[in-house]
């Protein structure tokens, strides 16, 4: 069973890897992805996103993860999995998204992970929207690459 | 009666979070929806004007264009989805 | 250019990412790797390891790790890199070996992380030996799925 | 002289961590100098009885069979490496 939050809190990504593994020796790998705020958008190049504010589906975002996560749980043989989405606003630097994945051989551990933030991108209920240095905000737009990189997974 | 939920630049165009709709004959479909939405025109027509980029689901799941919502579903509306 | 530590200490990942991103803004993902000690080998699956000792050959070490987080450099646009790799002896739970890649995008960070944890697992100079819980102890064995998951990455 | 060092159940095999060795010739392959080892029995024989599960570094780079060992140069015999 995952360990899912959905918060505006920020994540502390030692202790989230402890509390996964407390006590356990049957562990050989843990996969881990953070997500994090970028200053610079791609076509740019430049720090120009001053913040950025993520908004959800609060009554979808949860089962919508699990979702997720029981797929990856389904897929692998996973010993843990943990998933924390923030919402709301953040600044550049801070972390936005974690994702740990832990299981008895490296490469279901590193796949799993791989999956879990592919569909996140691709299947959760949330929406960037970054503010600029020059005042106006955009909304992200989904990237044609998001969507490739989840569909990889659809034929296994 | 449905509610209907908006979110990211369409919340923004519509200039609603949520409003709740009498469905004329108790049921119809995401596509048929969307149509009347759009021809409410001002914020409306604005945010559902480009189908490709508009997203649905019906109480809390994905759902296409052929969906069916009934009366006291939960519909909402969006942009391809960005977190991650 | 990569924080490379070859040591009897433990580790710690979330000062190792703390490090790794202090004061950045530029950074989008952080792929990270942990593998720790597991106390079942795959043949038998039940808890038979008692520790784990890891030698490795000092000279060559820190040289051939460099030569690995180089050719991750050279292939993906990373903004940070990290490998610390544990040598002498562990009980079951500990951690063993730990990569961090950091940058713009996910997909190079994951990518390089997956590179980074095969290419150590074949291509830097450390040996482990299982102590059993018989009393015995056993040098583990290269595995054919290792050498198969570092080649994948030599047609790129 | 030549400096050779032996890891893991190589290290165990031979009984010894290191030792020095005079070349002959002043040089030698690899290949060779395995031979070399491999004939003066008792755990050397046993360490070096299956060519396939040895590795070889010279001066701390990896080596193949065919590489050339020259006077003053460091040897290791290791089986494929383990780690990560």
């Amino acid at each position: 069973m995952a360990r899912i939050v959905v918060s505006e809190t920020d994540f502390d990504v030692g202790a989230e890897i402890a509390a996964l593994t407390a006590g356990r020796t049957d562990i050989g790998g843990i996969g881990c992805f953070i997500g994090t705020v970028r200053d610079a958008v791609p076509q740019a190049g430049t720090p120009i996103v001053t913040a950025l504010t993520l908004e959800h589906y609060p009554a979808m975002t949860e089962r919508a993860i699990q979702r997720i996560t029981a797929e990856a749980e389904r897929r692998w043989s996973l010993l843990g999995c943990t998933v924390i989405h923030r919402v709301g606003r953040m600044q550049p630097g801070e972390n936005i998204v974690l994702v740990l994945a832990a299981s008895a051989h490296r490469q279901a551990a590193l796949d799993a992970t791989a999956f879990l933030i592919d569909w996140l991108k691709t299947k959760a209920p949330f929406w960037k929207r970054e503010d600029l240095a020059d005042g106006g905000s955009i909304w992200v737009e989904a990237r044609d690459a998001d969507d490739a990189a989840a569909a990889r997974w659809q034929t296994q | 009666m449905i509610t209907i939920l908006y979110f990211a630049w369409l919340r923004e165009r519509v200039g609603l979070n949520e409003e709740a709709l009498a469905l004329p004959g108790g049921h119809v479909s995401v596509a048929d929806l969307t149509d009347m939405l759009a021809a409410r025109g001002g914020g409306y027509a604005s945010a559902f004007q480009n189908r490709r980029t508009i997203r649905c689901a019906v109480n809390q799941e994905f759902a296409d264009a052929t969906a069916v919502i009934r009366d006291g579903d939960e519909v909402a509306f969006f942009p391809p989805v960005t977190g991650g």
